[in-house]
């Protein structure tokens, strides 16, 4: 089985990133794929050097997801409008059009939406 | 990779958020992928469809404009009736949609295989 | 002019307008922008509450600029526009948000 | 299983949850999670809508995890943790939010 | 430069967004900057005061336990009571603080030079 | 007379960097002083690779009331979790602690919020 997300919200702002990476998680360990899409300041949780002391990292969170094999790509224009690049976001990611997001939806057999 | 069929469901007032500016990007990237698409307005997304948006003096693009194009892109077009009501908007006041019921939001909602949120 | 309630979010999806309705006194404004602008349309609740509002002498205002954004209107004497916005900020003494 | 409605923002806050009161069907499953499991305790009309709709046979949920990080509880057969919640996405066609 | 008074008002409940905790941050730095500090928990902010919060499993740290700490900083923790019996808790389901109306919330407002909103 | 804004949402993302630009820019027109304190996801607004074709540009704007007078600063700590570096911000504007944000508003005659 096939789970997407689309993450419209960015990191440490909204939970949903982590409700996003608590879900991932387990679907990966179950052996399924995982697939997410983010949008608008969604992207901003691939960003490199997130540094959070005495707290979680969620770039780093999103780095293990990568490890652990989900497929994480950043919507390009969203990125270019907030000012981030393809060299600040963390490796194994991508910076991505919407066709990347199609494409998802086409492998997917589950579909999550976070927003506001 | 079977072709799937979506909903855009968007549930956020143009300007405030760019929500409804955002999903307009979004779907309109979908139905040129070929993938079959409806987008439905509902809460406060019905207001992407009301008549007379005047958003240049916020340096903000039309909505309005944008959403009437849908059709050239193969994507239908419904606004949620019990959503625009309960706003205190009228039918004649909207561009050209089709409105629908609870039981036909529905109806749609199972056509589809995946609904993806705006809101 | 005393304190000025600052209302940004649709009051059909939020309920924060509920607080500046509370607190709001005789000389204080309430004053809608952003998507909070809806509330020309109610919900009906609000209508009542503002009405209430109103006859104590609570000002109420929408912003023109995010009015007109959404196709919305107000009565005249109850919209004003980013100048009046900026007079109204200085006016006050406070600003709750 | 059918159609699974996520509510994810406060039900004090936000009027969110009420779409998917409105849409869901005996066989649909409605989950709070985040803020939105201060459903727990409301609003009444909210109380008053999930009872109507049990009865009917919808399922209602909340997310263990985030009950418990705010002090909140609901009746154990309601409850599920983020593995029940993996497996209600499984078991459900679509997810609505 | 004369000395100021603020009210930091927190209206949203702790975890869901990062409002309540990024309110603390903020509010320590301005008690500790000798500003004289009140402190109300209104709407869903009053979740904030909610004890046996056990974010734990969430990888989150817990703000009651950061709120509890106020006094030491000279600022005042005040919890808007019509919002707590809204959300059907009690007065005693929250961890020390003074309750107050809208009366009093009003008074509050009125003795403040800025009232600083997390929402 | 000087006005303070605290604007903890991003560009683009929410309406609340617009309505404090033009509220700002009218306040700098009469001659007030501006302070702006940037918290949360709203140092993003200082992101001076942000680019946004046949858009408004908000880092512009930001650039364009800075020029004009106001002083603008980001939160330092909130920059550094969102992955946000000095380098990365507009010119005239800094990262900052809350000592910033505490001298702003004991200089301020009228404070306003925007957040979520």
């Amino acid at each position: 089985m096939t789970i997407g997300f689309l993450l419209r919200t960015g990191p440490y702002t909204s939970q949903n990133v982590d409700t996003v990476y608590h879900l991932a998680k387990r679907f990966l360990a179950k052996g399924y794929q995982v697939r997410m899409f983010l949008y608008e300041d969604g992207v901003f949780n691939l960003a490199k050097e997130i540094q959070s002391p005495q707290e979680r990292n969620l770039a780093g969170m999103m780095a293990e997801l990568v490890r652990k094999g989900a497929k994480i790509r950043g919507c390009g224009t969203c990125a270019k409008f907030r000012g981030l690049k393809m060299a600040d976001i963390i490796e194994g990611t991508k910076l991505a059009g919407i066709v990347v997001f199609s494409n998802y939806l086409k492998e997917c057999d589950r579909f999550l939406s976070f927003g506001f | 990779m079977e072709a799937k069929k979506v909903m855009i469901l968007i549930r956020s007032a143009p300007y405030g958020m760019a929500t409804a500016g955002e999903g307009f990007r979004a779907l309109i990237g979908l139905a040129s992928m070929g993938i079959q698409t409806h987008v439905v307005l509902a809460d406060d997304g019905v207001l992407v469809a009301h008549k007379g948006q005047a958003p240049e003096a916020l340096g903000m693009h039309k909505l309005e404009d944008a959403y009437s194009q849908l059709a050239d892109f193969g994507a239908r077009l419904y606004v949620h009736l019990p959503s625009l009501t309960k706003r205190g908007l009228l039918k004649d006041d909207c561009i050209s949609v089709e409105f629908i019921s609870d039981e036909k939001l529905r109806e749609l909602i199972f056509e589809v295989d995946h609904v993806i949120t705006f809101n | 002019m005393e304190n000025l309630y600052l209302v940004t979010r649709s009051t059909f999806e939020r309920t924060a307008w509920q607080l500046a309705a509370r607190l709001a006194k005789p000389g204080d404004t309430v004053c809608f922008i952003q998507d909070a602008v809806l509330a020309v349309n109610g919900p009906k609740e609000l209508r009542g509450k503002l009405g209430e509002l109103e006859s104590t002498g609570v000002s109420v205002k929408y912003l023109a600029e995010d009015l007109a954004a959404r196709g919305l209107s107000a009565p005249q004497e109850k919209v004003i526009n980013y100048d009046g916005f900026v007079e109204l900020i200085e006016k006050s003494k406070r600003i709750v948000s």
